[in-house]
């Protein structure tokens, strides 16, 4: 037990400090405190993954596996909650007295994404799945008194509600034919002889567990919620929801996806893949000509899910791990690391302000002549979006593409290219308005004083440090390539 | 290193630039300037210091250490990709284009009142590091990476500082290039992987990926892909529809850089991957490519003359020019090809001079529409005759380097297919057509009574008088660049050679 | 375990109906109160296929689900009564038609 | 001296640099002496280089340097000198510098003096490399380069958008016979491996043999350039709008040297041509059809310059006319008598205009004849030349031409009997040369005098109008020594009657000048004002309607396709498809309404099409 102790001690170790924190709000309300509390939570825990590493892989009772994968993943949701605390500090100052709740739903929500990237079985797929999300439609609402996260919220707690329960009744019927939750059980029963009668069964689960992930995904057809929860959702929140839910979920697709065998069924890739060249198309059309910053960054990561996807698509074509999970864990971290980058900027732009986020595209107008650095910073991010070179979402491409040529997946390739060629516009379009010179004096230009953007040394130092790891990661992948290439599943 | 600390040099010197702007309005053009430079004596010191044999050895494309310079990094070995630079006579003649055309490009925007100079000089010198590199690249991911990489400053520059319609037109530039750039990546990816596939492992580099075989239907489609790419950039008809735009809004400096250099950086693509890479696939395809060449030949003269937008004639006149450039590398013969590199030089100094008259006269006179111009030669008479001079390149008046190499193209062309020749000779003459057209709206005719313009500068002067200079010796003594080119070519058709058959005088 | 006495496919038939009825109910209904009433239907008619797949199997996995559901249901249920309570303060209307402002 | 042959254009060229590059700095004597003095200096050389030829008798050749080698390809910056090029080097700096001469005075009150010079200049360089050059590469760029400054000295006076067209139509007009030419020069080049001439037409000597289709078209491509240089049918439009420029422009460039150069071309690969028989009969025919459209229209312009223009398109006419016939020296003879009279003619209608506030129209002239003596002198001279009244010089040349004409004995085809034909031809075009030109000699200088001259013209004007008209004169004693150039043609051995109608013909046309324009006593009117007269004078006053018709059929639909396509219309593809886009964002936009019901549902819409998709495929 003591091992199986070392094999979760990072999820240990934020339940203990979310304790500590409940406890520490319970007695006394204190923001500094809280933040610490969560900020050290984070950190102990990232540390924790060290004696973690040493044992793994570590199966801990039939529902989790610690392996050299899910501390990966871990370690890419401590650090995106890591960030989102250090930037929540400035961005919450402004905004109303009682913060501290805000720390400890990071830290429960970070806790069940890290219990899903674990997860081997249901029923731990099914709490992470929830702890992630419960913590999150709380975190949603939470710290802004306006319509719009409040809406927010309530639309993502039903729809998400909606679509765990669609999510559930197809494991049922899943159960109800093969008689096994577990991930490998599963694909192990699949492979027997299945009646006629009951396949219609499988076939309804398969479809109802992949409408669950498909829509905390937000593919295609099911990720109409993306763009409302991500405007509605306060900035950091919203980076938060798109790194770390999206991430954990895949990661646990991933791991379901090879335990569970899935990519032998010709059926369900050519499904997928269908599924993904909508999400390319669809997510890049509908960011086209948006004006809302968080809409656009919510409809653009319904295309990069849709690129994502192919790698599960390569996986199925070549029938081997190899370079279809390099390929899909780096673009994930990619990803990650971009979103995060270009959440925290503008996190940083509406830090100064109380109420509602500067999200438009006009608020952002001539950002570049009072904020050169903050606009240039920008720019990577979203360069790094579009997979320009020099950036980690290049590379990340490069392997999309590299993992598609393998497969011979010409028509996803097609749609990844007009994908990508539509993306250019509405990214660069961000590029162009904050070098426009004049801000059309109206609905933003008031909001926004040209010298109230002052970064704290905090958000400095979070920002360059993500600007960094884009670029380094960029021009220099080779260190994370090997690593993600021996990640063994 | 040498190699390496040309790009850097650049690199550094850009974040200088931007940085001196603390010091003052004017310091960042001056480092700018001293920047290049320094990156230009740099080279041609070194070029001083080797044996003027070294320049006739025939590169083996199988040994970059036959080069005359290489360098060779581990980059990213996971996928064989390595930082690997390398110059030959051709890299040599582009870059030296390249770094003299930035000298003018920065002094073409000397008198421009742009905000955030630091920030605009270190864009024209990050654009110029990117173009440098994609004519050093050796390794094709790096090749692509550096392709990539100068459109970003080069779209900042438009966006930022150019004219009205800036929003669209970069935009346009951005999006097409960037387009066909994922069509590149797609076959540079494809080609690296058919090489993994045959040997087992992964390499992007030129040298190993030359000997790659690659089976035939997929060869064309790979081909193509380089093809467009190139072709987008070069610009040939019918993509060429972002340049007009481009070139137009960019500032003057933007739109030097852009016509000099940049788009020879699609020819030399042409030139140095599409055939070599495929030559069966290339051969297949040189009818259509060659149509290419001549509609674009034509339409762009075509276009030229209609435009009343100054810039925008002399942006269609590149179309028109840049045609030769497809014709000559598509004939594939040693006079078409040279004439292919004549022209791009050439073509580099006589446009960039006419977008830095355009831009002079923006300037003056607030206005690109030549039809509120007219009689300008009475006012500015030096300013009218360096245009005539340069209208007169830009219609190939022999003597300037601009006739050595259509007539070069056209004559290796007639070996390959005359009727094809004689349709694109045709460009000769609607070539005159706008020219002079050009020369008769702006600068002659009446002139406007009551305007006060200032001519022509000493240091406008000076950079007019390197161009012409340049021009004139490329078309009375165009042998250097010759034989600086020939190995190369020679290198290249023994690539080529087993595979396809070449015509014409080697 | 003895398993299960009636067949599991009518089990299921009773399940998915209800599944279809809090489907029919998050699509047709207009008050929150009653959507959230709807969604719990669905977890619990999802709770509902567990536990007679596992009695079929004669296995302890589906009550145990379905013990992980009903909390999840619960959790679910009281942040979003939470939320219905803002909504009334915030948007005067628990009609989800109404209380609506993000779009695009 | 032979060795410093390379001086001879070098000395105008410098002399033109400097001029652009102090751009007007320099006082007036200075640019003057340096335009006209580096032509002098050119001639003497010439001159110099003439008599040690004429000794020597050998061709000599002159290379500078490799202009560019690409494999065998290699044409240098080469001179060849033989006897051709000596006439042709002594006609365009003896003249030549007798026009910048004149030019010193014509142009005094001119602004731009040196920027005149420095074009004039530069045309007389490039003039010379044209006949120096050893290789069609090298002539090719003079022949470019005198088109360029010919577009340039049209254009002279800028600001009169009219002379802006006329210098563009110049130049254009003539670019699609040079590029003809290029064309083949490509041709010779692929075939033959080599552009310089001498090896060239010898190669293709042995090559080829009479009436091969190759050297035919090559022959063909040539021509094409020849007759745009030197303003045949079909590519003569634009010399008559070229009077645009200033007076001794239209002397040096469009009619003594550059329109020439043609004639210079074709005389210059007459092998070529002779391995081409048909493409020789067709130069006669050019040059027929083209002598005779000119006279008629130089016949009814009003224009002093204009009759000048048509009568040199016609005269050229005549000279193609000869090499069509094989008459090379003749051809080439009648190139230079003709350099003489009608650079006199010029010189002396730029007189008159110069005199005459600008005035060119002929019928607001008259009685100048005592006004302006020397002028007239000038162009009664010039005039009997032109019209080749006995023994002045134009009397020889064409008199040879013609006599040639009539004893075409050819092998093949309609050579066989065309001969008389030609001949009677060029009697016809002889007859009305004289009758136009004296019609213009009674108009200006007879009858009543209708506008007064306010100057009369200085020494440096007086001075070169009478070399000319003593070159005029004596012109046709010259022997040109160009036997050992052309393949020999035999004596003439016609009838006494050919001979004397060939003298006679003028006579008859200077009579019915004289009958028509000076005694009026010839009823003309009957005839010109009648529908049909009037019909045809307008036909032929607008040059028999060509200049509509190449506007009708090629300046028209090029401007207006040109007009039309301004717009880019390639780019409503590409505009297509950004609206494709831009439709496709407007209508998934609408599904995201924000109604959370509508969300739900399209999740079961999700769900219903996942279960399709995999129920279908699997």
């Amino acid at each position: 037990m003591e091992t199986g102790i070392q094999a979760l001690l990072a999820p240990l170790v934020v339940s203990i400090v979310a304790l500590i924190l409940m406890m520490q709000i319970a007695f006394k309300r204190h923001a500094i405190v809280s933040w610490l509390l969560g900020c050290t939570g984070f950190i102990l825990a990232i540390l924790a993954l060290k004696p973690m590493a040493d044992i793994v892989p570590k199966m801990v009772t039939p529902l989790l596996l610690s392996d050299q994968y899910s501390l990966f993943f871990s370690a890419l949701i401590l650090f995106s909650g890591l960030i989102t605390t250090l930037l929540a500090k400035d961005y919450l100052q402004n905004r109303r007295g009682e913060n501290e709740e805000f720390y400890l739903l990071l830290l429960l929500s970070s806790l069940g994404a890290m219990i899903l990237v674990s997860a081997t079985h249901v029923a731990s797929f099914l709490l992470g799945m929830e702890l992630l999300g419960v913590a999150l439609y709380a975190l949603i609402a939470y710290p802004e008194r306006g319509q719009l996260p409040l809406e927010a919220a309530i639309k993502y707690l039903i729809l998400s509600g909606a679509a765990s329960a669609i999510l559930l009744f197809g494991f049922a019927l899943i159960y109800a034919v093969l008689g096994t939750l577990s991930f490998v059980g599963i694909g192990q029963a699949l492979t027997q002889p299945i009646l006629e009668d009951q396949q219609l069964l499988i076939l309804l689960g398969t479809a109802m567990v992949f409408t669950g992930i498909g829509f905390k995904l937000s593919l295609v057809p099911f990720h109409m919620w993306t763009p409302d929860v991500y405007q509605g959702a306060p900035v950091p929140v919203t980076g938060f929801l798109a790194t770390v839910s999206k991430g954990a979920i895949f990661a646990a697709l991933l791991r379901l996806f090879i335990d569970a065998e899935l990519y032998q069924y010709q059926g369900l890739m050519l499904s997928l893949s269908v599924l993904a060249i909508a999400s390319m198309l669809a997510g890049n059309l509908l960011a086209l000509k948006q004006d809302n910053l968080k809409r656009i960054l919510a409809y653009s990561s319904i295309a990069h899910i849709g690129y994502l996807f192919i790698t599960l698509i390569v996986y199925g074509v070549l029938q081997q791990p190899g370079l279809a999970v390099e390929a899909a864990t780096f673009y994930l971290s990619a990803y990650i690391i971009t979103s995060l980058a270009a959440f925290s900027l503008l996190s940083i732009i509406s830090s100064n302000i109380s109420e509602t986020d500067l999200d438009d595209i006009s608020h952002i107008q001539g950002l570049f002549w009072r904020q050169p650095m903050l606009a240039l910073m920008l720019t990577i991010a979203l360069l790094s979006l579009a997979g320009i070179p020099l950036t980690v979402g290049f590379i990340g491409k490069f392997y999309i593409f590299t993992a598609g040529i393998e497969g011979s997946l010409w028509v996803l390739l097609a749609a990844l290219i007009i994908g990508s060629g539509i993306s250019i516009y509405y990214y660069l379009r961000i590029v162009f308005q904050m070098t426009m010179k004049e801000p059309a004096g109206g609905s933003g230009a008031a909001n926004m004083d040209p010298n109230s953007v002052r970064l704290s040394v905090l958000s400095k130092f979070v920002v360059w440090l993500l600007i960094f790891m884009m670029l380094y990661l960029g021009v220099l992948p080779q260190t994370l390539m090997e690593y993600l290439g021996g990640l063994s599943l | 290193m040498l190699l390496l600390n040309l790009i850097l040099i650049l690199l550094v010197g850009g974040a200088i630039a931007w940085w001196s702007e603390r010091l003052g309005t004017h310091w960042p053009r001056l480092v700018a300037v001293f920047v290049v430079l320094v990156d230009l004596l740099y080279l041609l010191n070194y070029l001083a210091g080797i044996p003027i044999e070294q320049l006739s050895v025939v590169p083996a494309a199988s040994d970059p250490s036959s080069w005359l310079l290489a360098y060779q990094l581990d980059w990213i070995p996971r996928f064989g990709i390595s930082f690997h630079l390398a110059m030959d006579g051709l890299s040599l003649v582009l870059v030296l284009l390249t770094l003299v055309l930035g000298v003018i490009s920065i002094i073409s925007s000397w008198n421009e009142k742009n905000d955030r100079q630091g920030f605009f000089q270190a864009n024209i010198l990050w654009t110029l590091a990117g173009v440098i590199g994609v004519f050093l690249a050796m390794d094709l991911f790096l090749f692509f990476l550096f392709w990539e990489v100068m459109l970003v400053p080069m779209y900042l520059l438009i966006a930022i500082w150019g004219h009205e319609g800036k929003a669209y037109a970069s935009m346009k530039f951005f999006i097409f290039t960037q387009f066909s750039g994922l069509l590149m990546l797609l076959a540079i990816l494809a080609l690296a992987i058919l090489h993994h596939s045959a040997t087992g492992v992964y390499s992007f580099s030129y040298f190993d990926l030359l000997s790659t075989p690659v089976e035939n239907g997929m060869a064309h489609w790979l081909m193509l892909g380089f093809f467009i790419a190139f072709v987008v950039k070069l610009p040939g008809f019918p993509f060429h529809t972002w340049l007009p735009d481009a070139h137009t809004q960019a500032p003057t400096a933007g739109s030097v850089i852009l016509a000099g250099i940049l788009l020879k950086t699609g020819a030399y693509g042409l030139i140095r991957f599409t055939v070599p890479l495929f030559p069966e696939a290339a051969l297949d395809f040189a009818p259509i490519a060659m149509f290419l060449g001549i509609a674009g030949v034509i339409y762009g003269a075509v276009l030229a003359f209609s435009q009343t937008d100054f810039k925008r004639l002399v942006a269609y006149s590149s179309v028109s020019h840049m045609g030769f450039v497809l014709l000559g590398v598509f004939a594939w013969n040693s006079l078409a090809l040279q004439g292919a590199v004549m022209q791009m030089v050439a073509h580099g100094f006589s446009t960039a001079a006419l977008f830095m008259i355009a831009g002079a006269l923006q300037q003056r006179l607030h206005t690109r529409d030549m039809r509120e111009m007219g009689g300008l030669w009475h006012h500015m008479p030096r300013m009218g005759a360096v245009a005539l001079f340069f209208a007169l390149a830009s219609l190939g008046m022999p003597g300037v380097g601009n006739f050595v190499a259509e007539f070069l193209v056209l004559l290796g062309l007639f070996a390959v297919n005359p009727w094809m020749t004689a349709a694109a000779a045709l460009g000769l003459i609607t070539a005159a057509v706008y020219s002079l057209i050009m020369m008769q709206r702006a600068f002659y005719g009446k002139p406007k009574a009551d305007l006060v313009v200032a001519d022509f500068g000493w240091l406008e002067m000076n950079a007019m008088a390197i161009m012409i200079i340049a021009l004139i010796w490329l078309g009375l003594y165009p042998q250097p660049v010759l034989d600086m080119v020939q190995p190369v070519l020679d290198s290249l058709f023994s690539v080529v050679s087993s595979n396809s058959i070449t015509v014409g005088a080697q | 375990m003895e398993g299960l006495i009636i067949p599991l496919n009518h089990v299921l038939i009773v399940a998915a109906l209800l599944f279809a009825t809090g489907l029919a109910g998050l699509m047709f209904r207009r008050n929150v109160i009653f959507i959230l009433m709807s969604l719990e239907v669905m977890l619990n008619s999802a709770g509902l296929a567990f536990v007679a797949a596992g009695a079929a199997w004669a296995q302890a996995d589906g009550q145990v689900i379905f013990m992980l559901i009903l909390a999840v249901a619960a959790a679910e249920v009281s942040v979003g009564l939470g939320l219905v309570l803002q909504v009334q303060k915030r948007f005067k209307t628990l009609d989800m038609d109404h209380a609506q402002k993000l779009n695009g | 001296m032979l060795q410093n042959i390379w001086l001879i254009p070098l000395l105008p060229f410098v002399s033109s640099v400097l001029l652009i590059l102090t751009a007007g700095r320099l006082p007036r004597r200075l640019i003057a002496i340096m335009g006209a003095g580096s032509v002098g200096l050119s001639a003497l050389i010439v001159l110099a280089v003439g008599m040690q030829f004429m000794e020597l008798q050998t061709p000599y050749s002159l290379t500078l340097w490799v202009w560019m080698q690409v494999g065998n390809f290699a044409p240098g910056f080469s001179f060849y000198i033989d006897q051709l090029t000596v006439v042709m080097l002594s006609v365009i700096t003896g003249v030549g510098f007798l026009i910048h001469l004149y030019s010193t005075e014509f142009m005094q009150d001119d602004s731009d003096y040196s920027r005149y010079f420095a074009y004039m200049n530069m045309f007389v360089a490039a003039m010379l490399i044209l006949v120096m050059a050893d290789n069609l590469l090298l002539l090719y760029l003079g022949w470019e380069g005198v088109g360029v400054c010919s577009y340039l000295l049209v254009g002279f006076w800028y600001k009169d958008p009219v002379n802006g067209a006329a210098s563009r139509k110049a130049f254009v007009v003539t670019r699609v016979g040079d590029t003809a030419m290029a064309l083949g020069l490509f041709l010779l080049f692929t075939e033959l491996g080599t552009l310089q001439i001498q090896p060239m037409l010898e190669a293709a000597n042995s090559r080829w043999v009479t009436g091969d289709t190759i050297p035919a078209i090559a022959a063909l491509l040539l021509l094409g350039g020849a007759v745009g240089k030197s303003a045949q049918l079909p590519l003569h439009t634009w010399l008559p709008d070229a009077m645009a420029g200033p007076t001794p422009v239209s002397a040096l460039i469009h009619a003594a040297t550059m329109v020439t150069a043609g004639v210079y071309l074709i005389a210059r690969t007459h092998g070529l041509f002779l391995l081409a028989p048909d493409v020789l009969m067709l130069v006669a025919l050019v040059g027929l059809f083209t002598l005779l459209l000119a006279a008629f229209t130089a016949l009814n312009q009003t224009d002093i310059k204009r009759i000048l223009a048509y009568s040199t398109i016609s005269q050229i006419g005549y000279m193609f006319l000869a090499l069509g016939v094989g008459a090379w020296s003749a051809g080439i003879f009648h190139l230079m008598t003709h350099a003489f009279f009608k650079a006199l003619l010029f010189l002396g209608a730029g007189a008159v205009v110069h005199c005459l506030h600008h005035e060119q129209n002929i019928f607001k002239m008259g009685g100048l004849r005592s006004k302006l003596p020397i002028v007239f002198w000038s162009f009664l001279i010039g005039s009997a030349a032109l019209a080749a009244l006995p023994f002045t010089s134009g009397f020889f040349s064409k008199d040879q031409i013609l006599l040639s004409a009539f004893e075409l004995h050819g092998t093949t085809g309609i050579s066989l009997w065309i001969g008389p034909w030609l001949w009677a031809g060029g009697l016809v075009g002889a007859i009305l040369t004289a009758i136009y030109s004296f019609r213009l000699v009674f108009i200006v200088f007879y009858g009543e005098a209708k506008t007064e001259p306010d100057r009369q013209p200085g020494w440096r004007m007086a001075a070169p109008l009478s070399l000319l008209c003593i070159l005029s004169l004596i012109g046709g004693y010259f022997v040109l020594p160009l036997a050992s150039v052309f393949p020999t043609v035999a004596q003439h051995q016609v009838s006494h009657l050919v001979e004397g109608i060939s003298i006679s013909i003028p006579l008859i046309g200077v009579l019915i000048a004289w009958l028509v324009y000076y005694k009026h006593s010839l009823p003309v009117e009957g005839f010109t004002e009648s529908s049909l007269g009037k019909a045809l004078r307008n036909f032929w006053y607008s040059g028999w309607a060509m200049d509509k018709l190449y506007d009708t059929i090629i300046v028209k639909p090029y401007t207006g396709t040109a007009n039309a396509m301004r717009g880019e219309w390639l780019d409503r593809i590409y505009h297509g498809i950004v609206s494709l886009c831009q439709g496709s964002h407007a209508l998934l936009s609408r599904t995201q309404g924000g109604k959370m019901r509508w969300y739900a549902t399209s999740m079961v819409f999700g769900l219903i099409i996942l279960v399709t998709l995999l129920g279908w495929v699997s």
